[in-house]
């Protein structure tokens, strides 16, 4: 079966009000270009989860898609905090449900695993125990055989997981080059379904050539994206790194709120495609710049 | 005690970053997270120093990286120059993470408080933020696993250090006294090292307790820039090591040529 | 019942293959274990007619694998040409495992009772066995994770098929009736082809019955070969159907063309 | 710190009376020439695990090393049972410890991530719960608050892994290539030591020319021998595949338990090292036929 679609119709396919996992980690290799389309197509309501995440939380919050922020961390490291998500969770917009990265990674696990928990010892002793009392999602448990302390973290399911890749065959094998998956196999092993957006397309029989290097099967995958530079501003490793002239650029626009909405809605939203927005952002003199020269 | 920094032949920074350096060994197997450039620093100082068998995962992937510098960001690829293994799958992290095969990581946290427990979730009520921060992210997991934690902290003063976090977000000697071992949790925090002094904590208490004091600094001003009551050894506190040529040297020229480490300060 | 197989134009293992292949579909997701010639074939003879988007795992490891012939083993590397995906560490297999994204497997087994269960750790008791077998290996995994099991077995006569299993390796449907479902457990086995003929599940009981008798077998020959009651159905059982020429051809020249389905034989 | 040591060193440092886990995957990559090194120096009184296994476990027992077997299955698959396995727990000299192979990486998973137990659903409904009422390290238990049924998983404490790779540098970096690991990581994981054969060093510079390819880090292995052919008669995907002569000689040999000692003694103990023993099975031209071309 033919897997790729163009980034929109991919995105055309999420409801409103569905939970969506983002991948990436941090600064890195979040599915940017499918996040800005979620944006444009106006998506409301949504339930993101978002293990450590940063620009790709803080677009779908400036553009009114969140309902509530499932998530260890959301930041922009060192250069700043996440303003959108920040203001949003400060102000009651968006509802945050907070976890660490090992309870949520639990919480995938029991959704994959098909199991009512997963234990781990993560998150014993702090606030985030008490927290979810309320939800029960986890809950601290004492084991009747040892007496030990663990923490059991149920199922958190996913209606569709986004990632970014660097490169898919038609029929939806993905390849993540070097094979460094960050957490993003434990949303897509969580989630109904997986969409992919991908630096390039490959042949299938290229696939076949170097069978050890896919690191999702086409079962696992829904839909394929071709999306260059689709992780941008975050990186892609080791192909591109992050811009950090983006970031900055985006954290001064947002130190105030009245001239934010219009940054927002004329540097990330209007731009037709992807190709137009990563041209509107430098195109290839930018590309140029945050390309590894190891790549 | 008028012994002043300059007297060192150092700056703050790089106190910090030998300090930190000398409390590791040969054992030491650490990562570090995002802006951690003292730890970063501290790591590889003392694999160039004193423990050569030093174990440091770049930004928790590349495991024994040898980068020519420290780039802006401590999460950054720049930082995995010379490794022998970029480890990033869940599985293979927290397998080591969650049996201690890591045994060291460094904290620093919005919010500090006397038993070495921190805060970078909120400040203000949780639900009604006065400032959202970031998040946990891995506080509460590394918190609870691995036994050797370090606190540091460039920004000694009582909004940081408090007498009652908003939020427990990593556990760190708990509610002081036997309550890691109630739960099972193995170690617990060793130092903090701040801009104006080293703690250590307590045996019993498991309470922050003065284990020296940075050159100039009084005991009287790091209990004024500290939110809660400090503890104090008996007899005199010693003064912070003065940090050797040899390790100022390496860390100018070798570690951190760039003085990324003031990115902190 | 006077047809004989040779009027089918084909050979038992022919039949037992072209049976397992017919009751695939294109939303199998499927892998096998050792010494599985016949759901190899069964599985690749699919694909190769009704059901192209079947997904097969050779050995479990080597995802859409395409080989040009069938080697000794059905565990063997030489099984694996033209996959798209490489997946041999247990977080991959057993997350696609547990969560039934893979939902289709076969078992074999050196004891077989009338509810599917299996058993391929002993004969004889447990502690003081007469035949030590290999052990139950994925069995009790994979049966009680895997919603659509399979059940073959070329030697049919009342040593495999037994009234009480020496040990439950793995489940079937357990003790029947809605045994599964109260342990949570999804699906359950669906079919058991063997050299006489094959069986369904009674839909309640959950216990064998017969669902079609392979030409020249009559059902007092499947009872006589069999240690525990067979259900029959309501009027005339069927025949199995035959292969048509096409699923011949393919299995002969282009699956299987070492004949390697015989060494279950 | 250099970590090369031959067979016969790291051997040593096992004692009478360990835990030894084994790697490989039926006939594929066992630790076969560590094992045979635990035959010659007539180890006593060993506790196997072995999650799915063959000859390893085989030789082990005819060496008359073992005292218990923790294991999944061990045959030699469609080259018949493992005949000194098979006979010894019929008689009893051996015991027997049996599980599922989800019920032992689920056992290490406990033992690796410092848990009282990790879940399942493996096993339930299967005589493997009633079998292992008494050893009490796996058990049925229902959720309390879903009330779904799984199987609590204790740990595995294992003191020495064993596992066959394809490189490892000096320090004990170690590449299996490609990446294929079985379930190799799950016994180094929960083990307090491991040993690593391989089929040759390499530079440490070649480790960091390519650090994505390395699978274990040095800090989780103990000690790396050089043994060319090591898995033998076992496979080593993809550089040579089982020797299947091999294996049929040895059931013909153990269908006569009496002639099968001096066999024992003259084909896998006597001779004197690992080379030797290669030699004594065919040398190079056995070599080059069960190399692979694809390697």
């Amino acid at each position: 079966m033919d897997k790729r679609m163009g980034i929109e119709q991919a995105v055309e396919s999420i409801p409103d009000g569905a939970t969506v996992a983002l991948g990436g980690l941090s600064m890195n290799s979040a599915p940017m270009a499918y996040v800005r389309e979620i944006v444009r197509q106006e998506k409301r309501d949504l339930t993101v989860v978002a293990i450590v995440a940063g620009m790709s939380v803080d677009w779908l919050i400036a553009g009114g898609c969140v309902k509530k922020v499932v998530s260890g961390l959301v930041s922009f490291e060192g250069l700043g905090l996440a303003p959108s998500f920040r203001m949003a969770v400060q102000s009651g917009a968006v509802e945050i449900e907070e976890y660490s990265e090992d309870l949520l990674i639990c919480r995938l696990r029991a959704e994959a695993w098909n199991l009512p928990f997963v234990p781990t010892k993560a998150g014993l002793g702090t606030d985030l125990i008490p927290l979810h009392e309320q939800t029960g999602t986890i809950r601290a448990e004492v084991d009747r055989s040892t007496g030990e302390h663990y923490v059991a973290c149920t199922r958190l399911p996913v209606d569709v997981a986004l990632v970014h890749a660097h490169a898919a065959d038609e029929i939806g094998n993905v390849r993540v080059d070097p094979k460094l998956i960050w957490m993003d196999n434990e949303i897509v092993n969580a989630s109904q379904r997986t969409l992919v957006s991908v630096e390039r397309f490959i042949d299938h029989g290229d696939v076949v050539a170097e069978p050890h290097r896919t690191s999702y099967p086409q079962f696992m995958v829904s839909g394929v994206s071709l999306a260059k530079l689709g992780a941008y501003p975050s990186s892609c490793f080791p192909e591109y790194g992050h811009h950090t002239a983006f970031f900055q650029e985006y954290s001064t626009a947002a130190s105030d709120p009245e001239s934010f909405s219009a940054f927002f809605a004329d540097r990330i939203v209007k731009p037709e495609t992807w190709e137009d927005f990563i041209r509107s952002c430098g195109g290839d003199e930018m590309a140029t710049s945050i390309r590894r020269s190891a790549a | 005690m008028t012994l002043e920094l300059e007297e060192y032949g150092c700056t703050i920074d790089e106190l910090m970053v030998v300090t930190f350096s000398r409390a590791m060994d040969n054992d030491t197997k650490a990562f570090n997270g995002a802006v951690s450039f003292i730890p970063v620093c501290g790591y590889l100082l003392a694999r160039r120093t004193h423990a050569p068998g030093l174990v440091w995962a770049a930004s928790s992937i590349a495991i024994d990286a040898d980068p020519p510098s420290i780039p802006e960001s401590t999460l950054s690829d720049a930082l995995w120059g010379g490794a022998s293994m970029l480890a990033t799958s869940a599985h293979d992290f927290w397998s080591y993470a969650s049996g201690a095969r890591y045994n060291t990581f460094a904290f620093r946290g919005a919010q500090i408080d006397a038993w070495g427990n921190v805060n970078n979730t909120v400040i203000g009520p949780y639900d009604a933020p006065k400032v959202r921060l970031p998040g946990g992210g891995g506080m509460a997991d590394l918190g609870s696993m691995i036994p050797k934690i370090y606190l540091w902290n460039t920004v000694h003063n009582p909004r940081v250090f408090v007498e009652k976090l908003d939020f427990r977000s990593g556990i760190g000697w708990g509610d002081g006294g036997d309550h890691r071992e109630r739960l099972g949790l193995p170690g617990g925090p060793q130092l903090c090292i701040t801009n104006l002094c080293v703690f250590d904590f307590h045996p019993e208490s498991h309470r922050m307790r003065v284990a020296s004091l940075h050159p100039g600094v009084t005991v009287e001003e790091v209990q004024e820039a500290t939110g809660f009551e400090v503890l104090v050894p008996d007899g005199e506190i010693p003064t912070t090591d003065r940090p050797t040529e040899e390790e100022l040297r390496i860390l100018r020229e070798e570690v951190d040529p760039t003085g990324a480490r003031l990115r902190e300060f």
